[in-house]
């Protein structure tokens, strides 16, 4: 298991080089001369020189990039922002924790949520409450959050005053974003859930459970949503990296000071060093929590666990 | 004749099971049938449409829905309705030009990675997984603004952002396909590896990447919405479901119409393509038939 | 080529597949021969690497190690060992012609997608046979396998397992093979749709003076229609005979308990049948022991056999068994039958 | 002694399918007496899976029904049962082996607790008495070092251990019927053969009566005491092993034995074949199920079902071919 845990970190290397290989040389092909958008389109013409050899601009590709993963993973230098000349990084810190608290409490809710209405809905399988809750998913998974957003705005905080429209603070700060970022995961984690459930309850050991006599509440609980969360699981590591692309979405609506609002930021500024340590940074967060996930996928499914550490 | 009818109704009964599965599931049909108008409401919006898209009207700005402007009037005057209609082509091109795009893309590494294997498979999906690692929405916020913000950059991004998902679905199918007894069989017979690709796996592996492309098509405009209400995607005034929501979010206390009928619009849109998506996932899903 | 003559030659067959680290030795040295116009059996249980034989024989697998050797000419060798032997694209085609193989599940066997038509005309399409008459061809093999002509414009779903092993069959003999592989034709038939493809085989091996090579796990089908069998255990021939010798005198312990094992339906045979019961299970053949690969299950076993891996020896002629210890066995037979006369 | 066990009456059971209503059952009945082994024998899509698994009323329903019939169990139809009844009856009374030992048991779940658990289900008592029973079981099915292989996941089990597992744990609760539904069918000769001695030896040690559910004649002339031939949801033959082999009655049962090469026969002997189908249960023939593909057919065959006649030894069969026999063989006897 250790061994295993290991290995997969070891793994994320080749995952982060490619993430920065792809990133910077998108930003890299982007029109736009970094120095001018530094200092200004009337920069002279001797110090644009200058700054361009000092940056190292007019090194090859392959330099300038060998450069900047040494700094990324020597000194975790992401460069420097043109715009408030701050580290990179320390911009992305500070804008960090607002859109952690965000998505890991909107996984959170999505999880719990989505898992506890799909079972609910595959148990009473044809029945009114499951057509209510397909409905709901439904709607759920086709609903922009954005415009979710926007509707709950204009329904707690412009009619009804009840909520905050902008921020996270405090408990009734969170509910607008996190019930706008959460839904979608909580219509689709219920969706997979419930036919995941299905699946599970055509199999045979369900059906021996059943010959032990046991009663359907026993079977659905220590039989069928264990094996049914399996495959669930994984799904919820993926979905974390699709909150994080909402959380964009999200933070702008609600002005939130977090990464996706940075970002956005930072492209209409043409601050591309922000731009390039946000892309790579998150894609490394999202891979964290994929092997998170992925660890605890093997505590739930024994067979996993023992091909994983034999491999 | 009637025994030629009747063998010409076997004949085709595989497709066949498939339409009556299909056509059984009212609420799939409903969504082809919503899907087929907004397609016809996007290619006739000439003709639909009282106004033009982009006509200003700055004395009837901000009225509300009447007789005159089904849907009401934005900023500058110009009619929301028409508009909604308008919007629902960019909507579309993106949708299903961005599909289009990663689906070819991501079925031919799929294939490659799932019939021959070995290297070349380790070498692709490595790669699959590092563009996948990125979440879809960042990618393509990163492909935009490094290429700027038009149509065809937005279509590329997403299309980008979304190979690796057809690639892997196409793969694992690939990989079950080239399993079957028929496909050893072809190989046995003498038959040649491109043959074999074209004739037994590429056919039988290529359903789950059909419900893939439905609700892929509604994923991308979900996505290109969403950039476009970041300002990142399609720009004003050239008339687009995301940025009209954008415009409209200044207005919300006052005129709160002006964000409802954008949005009811991709809702809609979607929720089609989902409905479309399930229904198709059922009829093609042997397990479900018996 | 006269019937009887050695049509294949097998020599030290062996193949491994990697399962992690580890190697599941599916064959470990085989030797085998396969004459002009016989029907051979090849039993055993699952792992025992009979279905893998099969595909080595019919180059879907390439051995590991050793040759496959067809008409004298070497037709299978290891993938990298190729160009040594000059396998010309030409040849590899031709061998194809020559051997075909019929699978164990008619319902994958044949493309969804693809009419009955399709199915049998490829072949012929692909080795150029019968240009112009291949209608004509198609329908013939249908008649032969006793398919109705309708069924041409029909796909396979709407057919019943035995009638697309039919489908199969046809499909097989469409390009005229000299040797055909059977691998568990009839296991996923029911009883009364296997009698139904067991005659037709045997018929059109009289009528087209096939080879068969004849793979199952059904002991008594394989005592029916074959000439001559090979009993398998774990990647390893156990023993091989004519089918009327094995049957009547099997040699090695595993081949006894095998018999024996196999239900008779007749309540009064049964009850008066003297039953081998094996201990244990079948090891997995990724842990095959190093010896006899039956040591594990066998009550002879002893350290030699632990050790030393038996070579197949020739008893009396045509009959071979690999064992260390059958002298043993057969004292230890005779004295039971004494007792049992006391 | 005399008293059933089981008795089942003109069962109907019917499966709702896109394609129409399959009569998977249609008018079954027979009985069992404690401690017998009745085998159940006949082709794939005959019915006798389902008719095992209505018996434990297992079926989800929809799709299947059961349309009509009594199932007296212990003098008590279970029938009209709720499943809160049922569920005192599964496992307790009646409990049940399935064919395919791999996907039978929770792969994500100990051996020994699943075990435990259908202990638990109907006996009250320390947990650790309860888990020291369950390796108890393991042990009497012979699998070695049971203490250790209780604490294992099902896929750490081969197919032959799984099936023993599985055996052990329809017995816990020493059932009065246990039903097997193709018990032997997934596994290799030599494992099968251990696995029927096994049941041999379990049923003379708990005195349980047998329902096995087979295709393979071979393994009912080694286990039943009694077999009833199946075919297209209708019992067409019924008797005692002895009598069943030695004298078949019914033309498919003749020709189902004819079919199958014998290990004990010369090869000479041509083999039977059944040539055509069996008919679909969507709209079943009103005749005789066979008569489609009966050798002796008569005009009468394909017009009515033929009634069940009782002969000489309890040997019941459904042909026309012995309707008048059945009197005169009784009167000679």
């Amino acid at each position: 298991m250790l061994r295993y845990s290991i290995k997969r970190l070891l793994q994320l290397i080749p995952v982060a080089l490619g993430v920065s290989l792809i990133v910077f040389t998108l930003l890299h092909i982007s029109p736009g001369d970094p120095v001018k958008l530094m200092m200004g389109e009337n920069v002279s013409q001797e110090v644009w020189a200058r700054t361009r050899e000092a940056m190292g601009l007019n090194d090859p590709f392959a330099v300038q990039y060998l450069n900047y993963i040494k700094d990324v993973f020597l000194h975790f230098d992401l460069g420097e922002s043109y715009a408030t000349k701050q580290p990179v990084l320390q911009e992305i810190l500070r804008c960090f924790p607002s859109t952690l608290k965000l998505t890991l409490v909107s996984m959170l809710v999505a999880t719990v949520g989505g898992i506890l209405l799909g079972v609910i809905s595959a148990v009473n399988q044809n029945k009114g409450i499951d057509s209510v809750i397909n409905v709901l998913a439904l709607v759920g998974i086709s609903f922009p959050s954005f415009w979710l957003g926007l509707l709950l705005i204009l329904l707690f905080s412009v009619q009804l005053g009840w909520l905050p429209s902008s921020g996270l603070e405090g408990w009734q700060g969170m509910i607008l974003p996190c019930t706008v970022l959460s839904l979608q995961s909580i219509a689709s984690l219920t969706r997979m859930t419930r036919s995941s459930m299905l699946d599970v309850i055509r199999q045979d050991y369900v059906r021996t459970a059943k010959a032990k006599g046991l009663s359907a509440a026993a079977i659905i609980f220590f039989h069928e949503v264990k094996n049914a969360l399996i495959p669930i699981i994984t799904t919820i590591g993926m979905d974390f990296g699709s909150l994080l692309g909402g959380a964009v979405l999200c933070e702008t609506i609600f002005s939130i000071q977090g990464i996706g609002r940075l970002m956005v930021d930072s492209i209409k500024r043409r601050d591309y060093p922000v731009v390039q340590g946000c892309v790579i940074f998150i894609a490394l967060a999202c891979c964290l929590v994929n092997l998170a996930v992925d660890l605890l996928y093997m505590v739930i499914d024994p067979k996993l666990k023992k091909k994983k550490t034999e491999e | 004749m009637q025994k030629k009818k009747e063998r010409e109704g076997e004949k085709q009964s595989q497709l066949r099971i498939f339409w009556r599965m299909f056509f059984k599931n009212k609420l799939a049909v409903a969504g082809l049938v919503i899907l087929i108008l907004i397609i016809l409401a996007a290619v006739f919006a000439d003709f639909i449409t009282p106004y033009y898209p982009e006509e200003q009207n700055l004395q009837g700005a901000f009225s509300a829905p009447s007789a005159e402007h089904w849907f009401g009037t934005d900023e500058f005057g110009r009619d929301i309705y028409t508009r909604v209609i308008y919007g629902a082509r960019q909507s579309l091109i993106i949708g299903f030009g961005a599909v289009l795009v990663a689906m070819a893309a991501g079925c031919i590494l799929g294939l490659i990675s799932g019939y021959y294997g070995g290297a070349v498979d380790a070498f692709l999906m490595r790669v699959m997984d590092i563009v996948m690692s990125i979440p879809s929405m960042l990618f393509a916020i990163a492909i935009v603004a490094a290429l700027g913000s038009n149509l065809r950059n937005l279509l590329i991004a997403i299309a980008l952002s979304k190979i690796p998902n057809f690639a892997r679905i196409m793969r694992a199918s690939v990989m079950s396909v080239k399993q079957m007894e028929y496909v050893t069989s072809a190989k046995v017979l003498g038959v040649n590896n491109i043959r074999v690709i074209l004739e037994d796996i590429l056919p039988n592996s290529f359903s789950p990447i059909i419900v893939q492309a439905t609700l892929g098509v509604a994923f991308s405009i979900l996505t290109a919405a969403g950039m476009s209400f970041l300002g990142l995607g399609i720009q004003p005034p050239t008339p687009e479901w995301g940025n009209m929501i954008s415009t409209a979010k200044n207005y919300i206390r006052d005129f709160p119409y002006m964000t409802i009928f954008p949005g009811a619009a991709i809702m809609l849109t979607i929720l089609a393509l989902n409905l479309l998506g399930d229904g198709l996932r059922d009829a093609l899903d042997p397990k479900l038939r018996y | 080529m006269k019937t009887g003559e050695i049509l294949v030659e097998l020599n030290d067959i062996c193949e491994y597949f990697s399962v992690g680290k580890k190697k599941l030795k599916a064959l470990d040295g085989i030797n085998l021969t396969i004459r002009s116009g016989e029907v051979l059996g090849v039993v055993g249980e699952s792992g025992c690497g009979k279905s893998t034989l099969g595909r080595v024989i019919s180059r879907i697998y390439h051995p590991t190690k050793g040759q496959v050797i067809y008409k004298g000419v070497v037709s299978n060798v290891p993938r990298r060992t190729e160009k040594e032997h000059r396998l010309t694209p030409k040849q590899k085609k031709e061998y194809c012609k020559n051997v075909q193989v019929i699978f164990q599940d008619p319902y994958s066997s044949l493309n969804p997608r693809h009419t009955t038509r399709k199915s049998i005309i490829r072949g012929m399409e692909v080795h150029n046979l019968y240009p112009g008459h291949q209608e004509e061809r198609m329908k013939e093999l249908l008649q032969m396998v006793g398919l109705p002509e309708s069924a041409a414009d029909r796909y396979p779903h709407e057919f019943s397992g035995g009638q697309r092993q039919r489908i199969c069959i046809a499909r097989a003999l469409s390009i005229e093979p000299e040797l055909l592989i059977c691998d568990e034709p009839i296991s996923a038939l029911d009883v009364s749709i296997q009698s139904q493809i067991v005659n037709l085989l045997i018929g059109l091996k009289e009528k087209l003076g096939l080879t068969m090579m004849f793979i199952s796990h059904d002991l008594s089908v394989v005592k029916y229609i074959c000439d001559r069998v090979v009993v398998m255990y774990l990647g390893t021939v156990m023993e091989v005979a004519d089918s009327q010798e094995l049957y009547r005198n099997p040699l090695h312990y595993y081949t006894k308990a095998l018999l024996s094992a196999v239900p008779i339906a007749d309540p009064e045979v049964e009850k008066k049948r003297h039953r081998i019961l094996l201990n244990g299970d079948i090891p997995s053949p990724v842990d095959a022991p190093s010896g006899c690969t039956f040591c594990s299950r066998c009550p002879y076993a002893d350290e030699l056999c632990a050790k030393e891996r038996p070579q197949l020896k020739e008893i009396s002629p045509g009959h071979m068994v690999s064992c260390h210890h059958l002298d043993r066995i057969k004292e230890n037979e005779t004295k039971e039958e004494a007792y049992a006369t006391v | 002694m005399d008293k059933e066990l089981l008795k089942v009456e003109d069962l109907e059971v019917s499966i709702q399918t896109y394609r129409g209503e399959v009569q998977a059952v249609r008018g079954v009945s027979f009985s069992i007496r404690p401690g017998e082994v009745f085998s159940i024998v006949g082709e794939s899509g005959c019915g006798k899976s389902v008719t095992a698994q209505t018996i434990m009323k297992l079926n989800a329903s929809p799709p299947v029904f059961i349309r009509k019939g009594k199932i007296i169990f212990e003098g008590r139809d279970i029938v009209p049962l709720s499943e809160k009844e049922m569920r005192q009856i599964r496992g307790r009374d009646i409990s049940m082996i399935f064919q395919d030992p791999m996907t039978s048991l929770n792969p994500s779940k100990k051996v020994g607790k699943q075990i435990e658990e259908a202990l638990k289900v109907h006996q009250h008592g320390h947990r650790k008495d309860m888990w020291n029973r369950s390796v108890e079981l393991l042990r009497l099915v012979g699998i070695p070092s049971p203490a250790v292989r209780a604490r294992q996941y099902p896929h750490e089990f081969s197919g032959g251990m799984r099936q023993r597992a599985m055996i052990a744990m329809g017995l816990a609760c020493t059932p009065k019927l246990l039903i097997a539904d193709e018990p032997t069918t997934a596994l290799d000769v030599t494992i099968q053969a251990q696995i029927l001695e096994l049941m041999k030896k379990m049923k003379e040690r708990e005195g349980n009566a047998i329902i096995l559910i087979t295709h393979d004649l071979g393994v009912v002339a080694n286990m039943a005491d009694k077999v009833a031939v199946m075919y297209a949801g209708k019992i067409v033959e019924t008797a005692s092993c002895d009598e069943l082999f030695a004298h078949p009655l019914h033309p498919y049962t003749r020709q189902l034995l004819a079919a199958k090469p014998k290990l004990n026969q010369s090869r000479d002997k041509k083999l039977v074949t059944i040539e055509g189908m069996p008919p679909s249960l969507i709209n079943p023939p009103t005749g005789c199920p066979f008569a489609e593909r009966c050798k002796e057919k008569t005009a009468r065959c394909a017009m009515a079902m033929p009634p069940e006649i009782t002969l000489a030894g309890d040997h019941k069969v459904s042909c026309f071919q012995h309707q008048d026999a059945g009197i005169s063989q009784e009167v000679c006897v």
